[in-house]
């Protein structure tokens, strides 16, 4: 089995996401590509890591979008391929199309780094399978433009198809209350696309998959691969 | 072959939240000034080659649509000429 | 010609100088490349001789002052490299780019060592805030730090900030890059190699920042915004493809010598890069990759344009080296050759604009400091619970003391995943790689103490520093320190920095940690107002196994709180004699004798693994360390400090911590081994902050901390 | 008092590095176009009263002076009129 990382340049959280999946993943193949001639033909499962492609220069991910390497991605997606993209990988991710909605800077207008506690919505997803809905989690974010903004029918239309994978929220899950870190539309962190194969989330699961410390949350969404190759997926 | 500077403004759609513009019309009247409805935007702006204005003009709009604006957030207005 | 010499900011003397070693008389171009090579941001003129008297032996030292960065054995074959350095006048001019800037500038010194840029910290001094040019320049400064750091992919997890009237026109921005690499890829800047290459990698040179260094070193004029075109930009994205492109040269092919290009821009780097090697260079100017078309030789030579690098190379390394680069996007020419000569050719297509012996440009003659010194006084009170109450809630709130999550916060603190330890309290804590030996490291000078003695508030600065990396259970073993000072030329000025150099001394010796680099800044003065010396300390602490540091796991309520070291506070340079204006007296001496204990009990393994947190009593003193620590860890603390009046609670100690530990036993055994004093003060909550002292009983919510820590009033 | 819209038009200044044009440049390159000398800068909208335009310009430029516009490092244009 195999996991890539994809690497724009000015990618910055590819090396710790390689360092978190080979933990995640034991026994799989884990490299990291240059989006430059990327070939995952032989994945099963590619993560676009966070970071500041392209310097986020025009928009964030907007650059890296256009890079061809997305094209391998959308085809991984249509042979059923896991796709993961974090932070600046979502951001890259919603640019080309493949999530919906559309990103903008933080409403406090500065970079934000800190835990924060999400809560795992009713979503059936490789990526949530270690979970039960109403779970909160501690992730850390770092980001300048987190602010995910969908349409109230975008919103609605995620909802009712299960694709809000996580919301910010307090300490016991609660939404009520200012827990919002970048003025999401309704505190959304992450989507899924259709089939919940494909996850785009700003908090770093990478960020959290270091057992020695304590920080073990993001550890069990990035195992997502484990998890679809036990219930005999289609990886 | 003829080269035209395209100019670009991008500004957020209406209806869409512009907290950027917020902050600076708040940091504006801290300081005192009367300015309402602040909107912060961009300004691209950039050299084509093409064969006429009619050409450069949709090269120009090409790249819009394929890059320098973000449809679900922004318009655009262009201004257009021989350099 | 004479004002040829004068434009380029050299005194009569100077200039004669020159001619004489020159033997001629020298042109444009040679004046002002010597310009910047003998100003005082290059030549250190004025620090030179006296920071000789620094120690730097030590057993850990593998690169020391001389090099871009110190470098430090950690074990198991790694090395830290370290170096801190200011930004401030161009910070003053430019927040936010000069802050950047400053983070770039200093992560290229670290990268030139052959080490991985690990980590940042930002020690920041600024006027009152509530003067809005201060407020300004605060926000630009943490802007630029967040921007550049960010982008770069390299986290900053710490720093210090204070806030005194003597910044207020001439901020300080002091950036400390930390890196890490394994003891054979080390690298020096020592150029060597008839016919070996020069390559300079990196970015197009445009007409950035030309004559930086020259800006660096003279007052900062009342109106510094004609100064505007000397400002750079940085591209912290591009930085990051630098960085990338360097190590894997440095990885796959033989780099004979590799340096920065900072103050001085390609003139300075090439220079050096010869003088250390005893070469010289021929360098063709047509060869440098321009940003702007039109730049003339003095610019291409000068320009300080971010994202240089100047590698040394075999000849049959170009092209790998370049195929490299371009794979990353950035630009790589081979711009000069080595030659055996030790002088500096420079040509332009084709045509010898100047050839001068290196040393002439290297070694600038050095100045005489002038000779003179001042001092303070002292006041007594009386003290009831009500009072102490409500003074720690006002000193909390004060912005020396107050939260800096709203500074860190603004920083990336994680990317690298090698930090065990975020910023929050002392120092943080790095690995340098999965499973290898790693540090523990902060930046520290308290501007209050060094108002009232220099030489003691230089002491008290390295004291502190070790003392914050001590609280992580590390053991210090180097530190880089910057020295930011007024104008050497007046008395006053050269008698700080005389004062300075010898405090970082003395207290380096006491403790018995080497200096291993540093920078000096000086001409900290603005319209007429010059600031407080300000000796900045970046420690580095050894922590064989950082994911075991102390404080890495949670407190938890039920933990004993101990008071470890002899309880001697002074309110000498207190804040809290500044909150009551009780006057200022000077400062004690640093109790290092109480430090050298103290390391002993921490080089116990179970006395270590005993405590779950630990806090040094500093700023503040002994409540606030206490409110601290409630703050941090979100317990409560019940405690009874018996006898109680001002200064045991807010006095300021040098060799005091608080520990918190869930088997004081083994702690407590330890502590007598060493001859450190040990008491129980009480016991970690889950309510507030309980104090039970002869002065009465006295709590606060953890609600009521956290607001008047915020400043939410 | 009468209304004045304003639009400032902001720009690195001539020589200043500008990264964010560099890149996009790169891009639109990447993607076939024939772009060149891309610039990516501000475009600041908002609307004051003043009894006049000279005095609505005068205060434009004030802000420009105090806060929109850098000195330092960008160079602005204004146009404004009533609204
Ligand atoms: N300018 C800054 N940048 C980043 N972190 C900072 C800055 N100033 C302070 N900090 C962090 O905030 C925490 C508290 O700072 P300080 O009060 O100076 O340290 P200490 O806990 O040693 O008394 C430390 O972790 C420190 O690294
Ligand atoms: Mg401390």
């Amino acid at each position: 089995m195999r996991a890539d990382i994809l690497v724009f340049p000015g990618s910055n959280c590819d090396v710790d996401t390689e360092i978190a999946l080979r933990e995640a993943l034991p026994g799989w193949q884990v490299t990291r590509q240059w989006h430059d001639g990327a070939d995952l033909s032989g994945s099963q499962f590619c993560v676009l890591p966070g970071g500041f492609a392209h310097g986020d220069y025009l928009r964030a991910g907007a650059l890296a979008a256009r890079s061809p390497a997305i094209e391998g991605v959308r085809a991984l997606i249509a042979r059923g391929g896991l796709v993961l993209g974090i932070c600046n990988g979502f951001q890259v991710l919603v640019e080309a199309g493949i999530l919906p909605g559309a990103f903008q800077a933080n409403t406090v207008q500065h970079f934000i780094c800190r835990d924060v506690a999400l809560r795992v919505e009713r979503a059936a997803s490789p990526f949530l399978d270690a979970f039960a809905a109403g779970d909160v989690l501690t992730l850390p974010i770092a980001h300048q433009e987190g602010n995910y903004r969908l349409t109230e029918d975008e919103y609605r239309r995620l909802k009712d198809e299960g694709r809000i994978a996580f919301t910010y929220c307090g300490p016991h899950g609660e939404t009520a209350g200012d827990y919002n870190p970048n003025g999401s539309y309704a505190s959304v962190a992450g989507v899924l696309a259709e089939g919940g194969r494909v996850l785009g989330m700003m908090p770093h699961p990478e960020r959290a998959a270091w057992p020695a410390i304590g920080r073990t949350d993001g550890l069990r969404i990035l195992a997502a691969g484990l998890a679809t190759a036990m219930q005999g997926g289609t990886l | 072959m003829p080269e035209y500077r395209a100019q670009l403004g991008v500004r957020l759609r209406s209806g869409v939240l512009d907290p950027a513009g917020q902050a600076v019309g708040h940091a504006l009247r801290d300081l005192g000034f009367s300015a309402r409805d602040v909107a912060v935007g961009k300004l691209i702006e950039l050299t084509v080659d093409a064969a006429s204005l009619e050409l450069a003009e949709a090269e120009v709009r090409r790249m819009a649509a394929e890059l320098l604006v973000n449809p679900v957030l922004e318009d655009f207005d262009l201004e257009i000429a021989p350099r | 010609m004479a004002d040829l010499a004068a434009a380029a900011g050299l005194t009569p003397e100077e200039a004669k100088e020159a001619r004489r070693r020159a033997g001629r008389e020298l042109n444009s171009l040679e004046w002002a490349i010597l310009g910047v090579q003998w100003s005082e941001h290059c030549a250190y003129k004025h620090s030179k001789e006296l920071l000789r008297s620094l120690p730097k032996e030590g057993a850990s030292v593998m690169a020391g002052p001389g090099a871009s960065a110190g470098v430090l054995d950690l074990g198991d074959g790694w090395a830290c490299a370290a170096k801190i350095e200011s930004h401030n006048h161009p910070s003053a001019v430019e927040p936010l780019q000069g802050a950047a800037t400053g983070l770039g500038g200093i992560m290229r010194d670290v990268l030139a060592m052959g080490a991985r840029p690990a980590a940042f910290l930002d020690s920041l001094r600024f006027g009152p805030l509530d003067d809005p040019r201060s407020a300004f320049l605060a926000r630009g400064v943490v802007a630029g730090v967040g921007h550049y750091g960010n982008c770069v992919g390299v986290p900053t997890v710490g720093g210090d900030v204070y806030y005194h009237p003597s910044y207020q026109r001439n901020p300080l921005v002091n950036a400390m890059c930390v890196g890490f690499l394994r003891h054979e890829e080390m690298r020096s800047a020592a150029a060597a190699g008839e016919g070996n290459v020069f390559l300079l990698l990196g970015a197009a040179t445009g007409r950035d920042g030309i004559g930086g260094a020259a800006f660096a070193s003279v007052e900062l004029q009342a109106d510094a915004s004609q100064d505007r075109p000397r400002v750079q930009v940085g591209d912290p994205f591009f930085g990051k493809l630098l960085i990338e492109a360097t190590l894997e040269i440095l990885r796959d092919l033989k780099v004979v010598a590799i340096q920065d290009l900072g103050a001085g821009g390609l003139a300075g780097a090439s220079i050096e890069m010869c003088h250390q090697g005893g070469v010289g260079a021929e360098i063709e100017l047509a060869q440098v990759p321009l940003r702007a078309q039109d730049l003339v030789p003095p610019e291409i030579l000068l320009s300080e344009s971010q994202e240089r690098m100047l590698l040394c190379l075999r000849p049959e390394d170009v092209a790998p080296a370049q195929a490299v680069a371009r794979r990353y996007g950035i630009e790589a020419a081979a711009i000069g050759r080595i030659t055996a000569k030790p002088a500096m050719r420079f040509l332009f297509h084709g045509q010898c604009l100047s050839e001068l012996d290196t040393a002439i440009y290297a070694e600038a003659p050095l100045r005489h400091l002038p000779e003179g010194m001042p001092v303070g006084h002292r006041a007594l009170l009386t003290y009831d619970a009500p009072a102490a109450r409500q003074d720690l809630l006002s000193l909390l709130g004060l912005p020396d003391l107050s939260d800096r999550s709203p500074i860190y916060s603004t920083y990336d603190q994680d990317v690298g995943l090698r930090t065990v330890v975020r910023p929050g309290l002392d120092a943080a804590v790095l690995r340098a790689a999965l499973g290898a030996p790693g540090v523990a490291v902060t930046t520290d000078q308290n501007p209050r103490l060094c108002a009232l003695s220099p030489e003691l508030g230089a002491e008290h600065a390295v004291a502190e520093a070790a003392r914050n990396v001590m609280a992580r259970g590390a053991a210090p073993i180097g530190l880089t320190n910057c020295l930011n000072l007024p104008s050497p030329e007046h008395p006053e000025g050269a008698a700080a920095l005389r004062a300075v150099v010898a405090g970082i001394g003395h207290a380096a010796r006491e403790l018995g940690v080497p200096v291993t680099g540093g920078n000096v800044s000086l001409y900290n003065e603005a319209e007429g107002v010059a600031i407080v010396p300000t000796p900045v300390i970046g420690m580095i602490g050894l922590l064989p196994d950082p994911e075991h540091a102390i404080g890495v796991g949670p407190a938890v309520p039920g933990l004993e709180v101990l008071l470890l070291g002899d309880f001697a506070p002074h309110l000498g340079g207190s804040v809290f004699a500044e909150l009551k204006s009780l006057g200022q007296s000077e400062p004690a001496q640093p109790d290092y004798e109480g430090l050298r204990r103290m390391r002993a009990v921490l080089e116990n393994d179970a006395a270590r693994e005993a405590i779950a947190l630990l806090h040094d009593v500093a700023d503040g003193g002994l409540m606030t360390a206490l409110a601290e620590i409630a703050l941090y860890t979100g317990l409560g603390l019940d405690l009874a400090l018996g006898q109680a009046d001002a200064l045991t609670l807010f006095g300021e100690a040098s060799a005091q911590f608080v520990a918190l530990s869930g088997d004081p036993g083994a702690l407590m055994a330890a502590a007598e081994r060493a001859g450190v004093n040990c008491r129980t003060l009480g016991r970690t909550t889950a309510g507030g902050l309980r104090i039970q002292s002869d002065l009465g009983v006295w709590e606060y919510g953890q609600e009521e901390l956290q607001r008047a820590w915020r400043r939410e009033a």
